[in-house]
């Protein structure tokens, strides 16, 4: 009970939970699942956006792209280390990637059909992971909040050179601006539906807000979305696939559609454009691996074993 | 700087580099841990900034310095050239990287296997470019050689954990050492219009090469096949279909900027 | 004969044989025996025979009878239009097939067993067409219904051996069908521009289908996802790969003539 | 005795050998060696050609290529099936070709490099094949003969074929000529190698001259098959790499400059550009198989099996 208390009081204070400290089990376990959840979205992002690096129209879109995918496989490894230090192996967490038992972000479900689609994910699904992500900078987990601040600052660097990506093209040939065009109408409601379901049906918010792991609701961070991308499309000179987009001076915040969120569900429950085709190719990956990773452990045993057998 | 040949010799350095960044690209998020993914893109990227800075030096060789036969039977078809134009819309007959760079990926033991070849020849190669002549050539490859050796010590711990991990994965790394030995004899073949002797970077890449196939417990192999070709603009049938991926998008846009 | 949507429709039907018959092709000297590389390259020449057809009465469509949208969100690029501007000069989002059609090839099962699922939808379509009232649709269709009965015959008994073979090939076979099935549901959504609605197809495809699979000891998958999209030019990542090898050449050689 | 004696009329006669007739066993070792070599050279010419059927740059060239490469099978088929004739079955010629000990033409060692290449091979090698072959169509075991006439008619057709290729490129844009003139280039001294080494080098030919299963010498064929290059080569705006040849009007022939015979000698055994990737082709297309063989085999015996199990 004391325990819980001067835990209630850290968050209260605004403090950080660090490793050493006692935790409600249920804590600890919500933030293992969602900073899991977290990490196997950044190594299943590589595949859609990987996607194009050998297709990349110049050499410098090229590097630019493969430091990206390079850069989510260090996110990968940074939010797997913080939920390592909630006491679970990083083997635990991959195992529970590959077989399914715990999810990732349903937008890397959609499949990346040209190389605009490469500017909408890191204008669109970059811009909408950073609106979710920059306030868990303040969660209450110490380790998680600190991979965050380090997440969040290469991601925003990630959408600046997804909206330059679509700049170009929203200002280049008709054939670059209807390829721009045709990734934003595909890749926006998908993108609001990154928020999750609307706080009406949200389940686990109310806890996890009292807890500081969540700070502002759904439906207030897709808010937050729509109307910083307004005035950003307008500058790539393309259009929102949204006809009742307006300005609601009362609210003064812009009125949208809602994504179609049975749409979501589908995707979440496993029936999206590529679910099979990612974890396909990861188990694929994990498992052409296994001799590898056999070798180096073999390798790593004998020099040890050569240590002990030299005399003292 | 405007030898006869350079341009030449700057696309046989600058193609060894981009092939080989084009094919490690292919194994985006494939490798055995997400250590060694972020490992292998940072080679890629390594390998690709090299190429960048050889490709754009040669886009700016003046024409007189250029072969009669303008990097191969086919004319260079962008004007003016840039890196792009370079990497973009040549054939594969007008591509001079060496044929061991452009073969297709098998396993893992392949991987580091081909980049232990190539880096212990671009290790010594870039070390001695660092004191060329030539002020632009010796800043590249200034930069490039620290690079380089990083490639070498990474790929050299891998081939030591394989040859000497498993059974399988002894197996898979010999196989792949003596898959690749027949093509690193044309690194060695002469090239015109740089400063250095290739044959002169032998001794060096031999001592690197036999030490740690030594330490990995594998065999050097014995093969007489040479095969080349390359630095002349004839490679295997898979650079074609290497290239014809890698320039689709931007050979279906002719004329635009990206 | 020129009813809206009379455009789309067939390059629905075209492109369905030309993606086939682009994946049959890449087999060449790849089957089990020679008797099956000279019949899988007979069926990669009727189904690109077909395509052949079909895209080039849709290169005659007037254009008053193109919807807004020419084949897709992008132009075609080439005019006058042929079968080789369709075949060559449209990117991914413009094509029309089945989803079926473009996943890479596994296995020699997954050939066959695709091959089945395809030429099951195939026979009662050109069967049905060619009683059409467009009579150049109704001869095109009249000839190949007599192909892709042979298709549909070799395939099926493919996938009676192998469903029966041994444990091994019984397993393989399963896993191609149980793969497959999904992408299915496609052949039979709506699909404006044609006299003929596919799902009034599917009654046919079924009972053949489920009879070989029987034959075959195999079980029919119960799986209820059921993706879609390519008739909208919406298709899996695995097409740009397919025709950017494909279009390669021909986008090489702006203008030229074959 | 009396069987040599009815063996050495029936050549002497010009009449055919057939199956059940009597022969000589190093004839027939003789004819069983050079028929699987052709048999197998077909098998493995497919992938030289094969490699350009996913890319051929018309829908029209792709169908042309793609039947060329299926007639190429069936000239292997009724090869193999000619060869079976002579007591050995398609199994131990199939592994005969996998396990590399018996040859195939050495030409399929060189890569195909460009699309000018299909037209070069079919102009050239299936020219130089014709020069080689018709002879046989006379040649004096029937199975073999007859083979030949089915296989000259159809290589006609292709090498006519490749002329076409070559003739579009040679009269097309300044590209597609520099391409032609490449692959003429390359493959000009490889298809003169064909023919063999030199008379004086030739070491089975006597006896296969008495024997009637070869009716001209190397050198004979080697000119005749330049002969007649030469003037294509003018039509094809295209020259041949030869800056000696030139018309002779002594010896009513052209007079031309003799291949490489040592790079023969090496590409012969084993060192050409090609060599290891066409047998690992093959043996893997084999090894792949064999599930695919092993299945048929099972089926065909249940069905039997089952025949079997009706009650008379």
């Amino acid at each position: 009970a004391a325990l819980q208390a001067y835990f209630d009081a850290v968050i209260a204070a605004d403090q950080k939970i660090e490793p050493r400290d006692w935790m409600p089990e249920k804590y600890r376990r919500t933030l293992i699942r969602q900073i899991a959840q977290h990490a196997h979205s950044e190594i299943i992002g590589m595949q859609p956006e990987g996607n194009w690096i050998s297709r990349a129209p110049s050499l410098q879109r090229k590097a630019i792209l493969l430091a990206k995918v390079q850069d989510e496989a260090g996110h990968g490894l940074y939010l797997y280390a913080a939920a390592e230090t909630l006491g679970i192996t990083r083997e635990e967490l991959v195992e529970m990637l590959v077989s399914g038992r715990q999810k990732y972000s349903s937008i890397f479900n959609y499949p990346t059909l040209t190389w605009a689609d490469v500017g909408a994910v890191g204008w669109l699904v970059d811009g909408a992971a950073i609106v979710n992500q920059v306030p868990l900078c303040r969660c209450s987990y110490g380790p998680y909040a600190r991979a965050m601040i380090r997440v969040c600052k290469e991601e925003s660097f990630h959408q600046r050179q997804g909206y330059e990506v679509l700049h170009v093209l929203g200002h280049g040939t008709p054939g670059q601006r209807a390829m721009a065009q045709d990734a934003v109408d595909r890749w926006w409601y998908p993108s609001l539906a990154m928020f999750g379901p609307p706080d009406a049906d949200s389940t686990h918010s109310a806890q996890s807000m009292a807890w500081k792991i969540k700070r502002f609701s759904n439906d207030e961070l897709r808010q937050r979305f729509v109307d910083m991308c307004v005035d950003q499309a307008r500058s790539l000179n393309l259009t929102l696939p949204d006809p009742d987009l307006r300005w609601n001076a009362q609210r003064r915040a812009y009125d949208y559609t809602q994504p179609d969120y049975d749409e979501l569900m589908r995707v979440i429950s496993g029936d999206g454009p590529c679910n099979r085709q990612r974890m396909a190719f990861r188990r694929q990956a994990h498992a052409d691996g296994a001799w590898v990773r056999e070798a180096a452990a073999a390798y790593a045993a004998k020099r040890a074993s050569d240590r002990e057998a030299v005399p003292a | 700087m405007s030898r006869p040949g350079l341009f030449d010799y700057l696309l046989a350095l600058g193609d060894d580099a981009l092939v080989t960044a084009q094919r490690l690209g292919e194994w985006y998020a494939s490798s055995p841990a997400m250590e060694e993914d972020i490992a292998l893109a940072n080679i890629a990227l390594d390998q690709l900034g090299a190429a960048r800075l050889l490709l754009s030096y040669a886009a700016e060789v003046p024409d007189t310095a250029l072969p009669a036969r303008t990097g191969g039977p086919l004319p260079v078809a962008a004007r003016p050239l840039d890196e792009d134009a370079l990497a973009y819309r040549r054939d594969d007959r007008q591509f001079r990287n060496a044929l061991l760079t452009e073969l297709p990926h098998g396993d893992f033991a392949h991987v580091v296997t081909r980049l232990l070849l190539l880096a212990a020849y671009q290790v010594p190669l870039y070390d001695r470019l660092a004191a060329a002549d030539d002020p632009r050539l010796a800043a590249i490859a200034a930069k490039t050689r620290k690079e380089v050796a990083y490639h070498l010590d990474h790929a050299a711990t891998w081939v030591r954990r394989l040859g000497d991990g498993t059974a399988e994965s002894h197996g898979r790394a010999q196989a792949a050492v003596d898959a690749l030995w027949p093509y690193t004899h044309e690194l060695f073949a002469p090239l015109a219009g740089g400063p250095i002797d290739p044959a002169t970077l032998r001794a060096d890449w031999e001592r690197t090469v036999t030490a740690v196939l030594a330490e990995a417990t594998l065999a050097r192999p014995a093969d007489g096949w040479a095969p080349g070709g390359g630095r002349d603009g004839l490679h295997t049938e898979h650079l074609s279909y290497l290239l014809a991926e890698m320039q689709s998008l931007h050979r279906a846009h002719p004329g635009a900027r990206w």
